[in-house]
């Protein structure tokens, strides 16, 4: 097991545990849809980190396409979720 | 020798962030952070890209260094100039 | 390898496409594509009946290094369910959004969220489920927010975030099989997993994503308020076939993936908490003073039955006492698929013409709206699991089975959740048949009860006479993917 | 890993730290304002490290990744100060 | 061994760098800490993407959090107001309740994980992709991954992204438009969206060999939308909504269009012909790229812009009508 695959892939757990502790503890939307994203980031990370072989050998690039793909999903996610924050707070004015 | 040369700019470059960072940091007010901020970046970056051209001798990356460079000092000059003036516009207020 | 699987994705995800680039037509668009969906999926089940479990292997590619679709008797079942509700609530919809506009609103979302169960029911892929997962909840919540006031916004802002925690849980235990499995096609896996620390998180990880995004008990308090806020077309997919997808994949891994990893005690944990939402679920809609909020929390109390069935399933070994069990499960999850579609419908119905759907203030319903008042009847009948519909050959298979295994906990359970099932469903059925002038707003067409009347119909009568089909579709086919 | 390599390596070691330092302002604030500088702080800083990391681990790619981020380095400035059209 | 040490002591700095800023960004109580923290928290990740060896996402990354997210995120905050989320966080004793619990349940899974990798093969997929990259029609692996292997995960993720436009379309009315730039800002945009815009062209040309590809450089011409509206153009440089339309569904119809001839033709599902794959690739990218543009800067413009089609009533309006 290398050093950076296992720092990174328990940092990427403690990302996961924060995120999840934070989405359920927040107060605000927004402050539940960064902590929502840093959840996601955690996981991404972990994934990343397996697909790490060290300086010698290219990395497994399957956890690279996930990922990306990941990302496209969280941002679609956050977008929506704003929006919807932002019609909640009109229907509040009105 | 051209390693050498570039090893210390880039060194150079280096010590221009600590400074900046330490400015950003210290410095009391955010008219003179921000001043701190973009003229020690600026610097600290245009050296650690001189820096790494040399080391590097690719002319195609040189040139991209030089772009980086360029790009962000255009971009730290505009964001610094609105900040600025979104904070004296504040002040007013 | 047959291409029928690709068709039931494809057809309404084009179909989307068309809407949005043709919104003045997006219902004629979506009605044909849902029909032409349907049609896919009946192919689709001939072929499965001749040749058994069909898969397709997209870009050619091994499964592994790409991604396969594999559809068996379980897909199939839940696929047919999923097209015939489609088609009824498409129907429905036609009539219930007034405007051009709102139309063009509905269908695009509606048909994404028709390919991403589809896709889920046909996915051998674990990260792929992970992507329909995503796209079945973002449409979701984008259908339920379509109600817009106040409280379906707020609605679907949780139900959004929720949801996106259970994706997160699912994500993190795809992650986990990954590291240690090397690969996400399900039925390399089926070979591969062994009972170790690595497969047992990564199925809690999984499974509590899924119980989140199925609702179960005392995890559905997001429910309630996103099914009864929504138009009810929409409310009718959402409980009708989009928490059942939560409990699918629930089936896959816990019987199908999993099952040689697992001790069959584990399972207990969610037959209790299945109980126990019967129980919770019965009691609060009981209490319930909306038509739809009603209809949401006989969801989350229907949901519990399936779940009362792991502990009986996991207990016994694959053959005919388990097919038949399993059976059960299927039929009664297609019985609730149809009924619940057509309770929302009704009650959609009703909400329009009365202005509102507060049960207490429904005096007259029945007189007005006779044809409606009969499908809120029928699909009572299916609720309640009485004679013939599906449901109740389904909970008289649970109870036999409950029986056979000493497993006398569930029986009780059954018995009261029928009895609460029956008060509140006469409870609705005694105030429309009250006096009152409740409808102020008579029909123009009577066609528009047409298609929750269908729904209903299938639920109570032909689920029930045609029980013994679901058994035969489903039994031998099911719970293979160790076997294949 | 050749010598220089290992210098530039241990530059990336002090700017990181430096970064890191820069972040207290991200904390302490007090304005909105303040707490953007460490962005853009951590922002330019980021490309030197991008920089730094193409040489040290022979990725040229990442001169992209840093010509990116410089790219976009004026974006977050701009949706923190620009005005909307009916704001006071 | 020098180098080794660090290389080591990177790895903890950027790992602890990035434990700080998520923990700041999910614990502090001002939101506007928060938000502020999440956006340093991109950079850094697109940094340690870099450092694993995956410049692919170092490049997405960079782009959608420097450029789209960022200012998503904090026209939020702006909604927000001056006030508002200062005392963001719950306290109490179920707050430390679930602490107790979130640090049981890290301890937990870093435990098996740990003992997970240390048995795991560690090769997994990276040798067949390896095996099979040079029928793949292109030579950087996560694009063979993304736009062959996985095609059909990617043509999914293109219906999510759909999916979550058409409902931030369906809530109303476009983001109040932005005042119009002085001139720095202004002579700023002048050159930077042209270049924006090159850019986007190069990674998206790069990406069948180099890193880069669709979404890279569909974010970068997101961000050059994002630049021009933060400049006052309200319309973000999109064309009419005709084209929108058409443009929003590119990339899913590239990706059908192709599949259903390949099947016509007797292929699976987006099985590209021999010899044809690199040129099938190009164009779905192309056509994925200017939907994932255009879907992303309608997102941030928040809604529906002037003249998107049949007007469906208001929200209040709706209430009534189909209560009626």
């Amino acid at each position: 097991m290398l050093f950076a695959e296992l720092i990174y892939a328990l940092t990427g757990i403690g990302l996961f545990v924060l995120g999840l502790r934070g989405t359920l503890l927040r107060r605000s939307l927004l402050g539940r849809i960064l902590a929502i994203n840093i959840c996601g980031a955690g996981v991404f990370l972990t994934l990343i980190a397996i697909a790490y072989r060290g300086p010698g050998l290219s990395p497994d690039p399957l956890p690279h396409a996930l990922v990306l793909t990941g990302i496209v999903v969280a941002v679609s996610a956050t977008a929506l979720a704003l929006a919807l924050g932002r019609r909640l707070r009109e229907s509040e004015d009105e | 020798m051209s390693d050498l040369i570039g090893l210390a700019l880039v060194l150079l470059g280096l010590t221009f962030f600590v400074a900046g960072s330490i400015g950003v940091l210290r410095l009391p007010d955010l008219h003179s952070r921000l001043h701190a901020l973009t003229k020690a970046d600026n610097l600290g970056l245009g050296l650690l890209c001189t820096g790494l051209a040399l080391i590097d001798g690719g002319v195609l990356n040189a040139v991209k260094l030089f772009l980086v460079w360029l790009l962000v000092l255009a971009a730290s000059a505009a964001a610094a100039h609105m900040i600025a003036q979104q904070a004296m516009r504040q002040e007013r207020k | 390898m047959s291409s029928l699987p690709v068709w039931p994705v494809l057809l309404p995800l084009s179909a989307a496409l068309l809407a949005v680039l043709w919104p003045r037509r997006s219902a004629w668009i979506g009605m044909s594509a849902s029909l032409a969906t349907l049609l896919a999926v009946m192919l689709l089940v001939s072929q499965l009946i001749d040749q058994g479990p069909l898969t397709h292997a997209i870009g050619g590619w091994q499964p592994g290094l790409g991604i396969a679709l594999r559809a068996d008797s379980l897909a199939a079942a839940l696929l047919l369910m999923s097209s015939l509700v489609a088609l009824g609530v498409g129907w429905y919809a036609t009539g219930y959004f007034s405007s051009i506009g709102r139309q063009a609103q509905f269908w695009p979302l509606w048909l994404l969220l028709l390919a991403a169960l589809h896709a889920m029911f046909l996915s051998a892929d674990l990260f792929n489920l992970y992507v329909t997962l995503e796209l079945l909840g973002l449409s979701a919540v984008a259908l339920a927010a379509l109600g817009g006031g106040r409280a379906a916004v707020e609605a679907a802002l949780r139900y959004l975030t929720v949801g996106l925690l259970g994706s997160m849980a699912f994500l993190a235990g795809v992650a986990l099989i990954y590291a240690r499995y090397g690969t996400l096609d399900m039925l390399a896996l089926a070979q591969a997993i062994e009972p170790e620390p690595a497969a047992w998180t990564a199925l809690a990880l999984m499974s509590a994503g899924l119980l989140v995004k199925s609702a179960l008990f005392p995890l559905h308090f997001w429910l309630p308020p996103a099914h009864a806020n929504a138009p009810a077309p929409v409310s009718a997919a959402l409980s009708a076939l989009v928490v059942k997808a939560a409990v699918y994949l629930m089936l896959r891994l816990w019987l199908d993936l999993f099952a040689p990893a697992l001790n069959p005690a584990a399972s207990w944990l969610l037959g209790l908490l299945g109980a126990a939402a019967v129980l919770w679920g019965s009691w609060n809609a009981l209490r319930a003073q909306r038509l739809k909020l009603l209809a949401a929390y006989s969801t989350v109390a229907q949901l519990g039955y399936l779940f009362m069935f792991f502990p009986l399933l996991m207990a016994q070994p694959a053959g005919a006492a388990r097919d038949a069990a399993f059976g059960a499960l299927v039929l009664m999850a297609l019985t609730h698929g149809f009924a619940k579609s057509a309770l929302f419908l009704a009650a959609g119905m009703i909400q329009q013409r009365a202005g509102h759907d507060r049960i207490e203030d429904l005096g007259g319903t029945a007189r007005a709206l006779p044809v409606t008042t009969f499908t809120l009847a029928l699909a009572g009948v299916a609720l309640i699991g009485l004679p013939p519909s599906g449901a109740f050959l389904a909970k008289w298979q649970l109870l036999s089975s409950a029986f056979a295994l000493g497993q006398w906990l569930w029986i009780p359970v059954v018995a009261i959740g029928s009895l609460m099932a029956a008060a509140y469903m006469f409870r609705v059925l005694g105030y429309a048949f009250g006096p009152g002038d409740a409808v102020r707003h008579p029909l123009a067409d009577g066609r528009e009860e047409i298609p929750a009347l269908l729904l209903a119909l299938v639920a109570t009568a032909i689920l029930g006479l045609g029980g013994a089909l679901v058994w035969e579709l489903v039994a031998p086919g099911a719970l293979q993917l160790e076997a294949s | 890993m050749s010598t220089t390599s290992a210098a530039l390596l241990a530059g990336l070691v002090v700017l990181l730290l430096t970064l890191a330092i820069g972040l207290a302002r991200a904390v302490i604030g007090p304005s909105l304002q303040d707490r953007m500088l460490s962005v853009q702080l951590l922002g330019t800083g980021g490309v030197a490290v991008l920089l730094l990391l193409a040489h040290v681990m022979a990725t040229p790619a990442l001169i992209d990744v840093a010509l990116v981020l410089a790219l976009l380095a004026a974006v977050a400035a701009a949706a923190l100060t620009r005005r909307e059209v009916d704001d006071v | 061994m020098m180098a080794t040490q660090l290389w080591q002591i990177t790895d903890l700095l950027l790992a602890l760098l990035a434990l700080g800023l998520g923990w700041a960004a999910v614990s502090s109580r001002d939101l506007k800490r928060s938000v502020v923290f999440f956006i340093a928290f991109g950079l850094l990740l697109a940094i340690i993407w870099a450092r694993l060896r995956a410049p692919d996402l170092a490049l997405a990354e960079a782009a959608i959090g420097a450029g789209l997210s960022g200012a998503l995120l904090l026209s939020a905050l702006r909604d927000e107001g001056e006030t508002a989320g200062v005392d963001d966080i719950q306290r109490g004793p179920i707050a430390a309740l679930l602490s107790l619990l979130s640090i049981g349940l890290a301890a937990a899974l870093a435990w098996v994980l740990v003992y997970t990798l240390g048995i795991a093969d560690p090769v997994r997929m990276a040798d067949e992709i390896a095996a099979q990259i040079s029928n793949s029609g292109v030579t950087n692996p996560v694009t063979a991954v993304l736009l062959n292997f996985r095609a059909y995960d990617t043509l999914l993720e293109l219906a999510v992204l759909l999916a979550a436009v058409l409902g931030i379309l369906a809530l109303g009315p476009a983001r109040p438009a932005y005042r119009a730039a002085g001139p720095l800002l202004d002579g700023l945009i002048r050159w930077l969206v042209p270049l924006l815009v090159l850019t986007a062209g190069y990674l998206l040309w790069a990406g069948a060999h180099a890193p880069g590809g669709a979404f890279q450089a569909g974010a970068m011409l997101a961000a050059a939308a994002v630049m021009l509206r933060l400049g006052g153009h309200p319309g973000a440089g999109l064309p009419g909504p005709p084209l929108q339309r058409l443009l929003l569904t590119a990339g899913i119809a590239a990706f059908a269009l192709v599949g259903i001839a390949l099947m016509a033709a007797g292929h699976a599902l987006l099985q590209y012909p021999a010899g044809w794959s690199g040129v099938l690739i190009l164009l779905i990218e192309t056509a994925a790229t200017l939907a994932i543009a255009t879907t992303l800067a309608m997102a941030y413009i928040g809604g529906r812009p002037v003249g998107w089609g049949p007007e469906a009533p208001t929200t209040k309006t709706v209430h009534n009508e189909e209560r009626n």
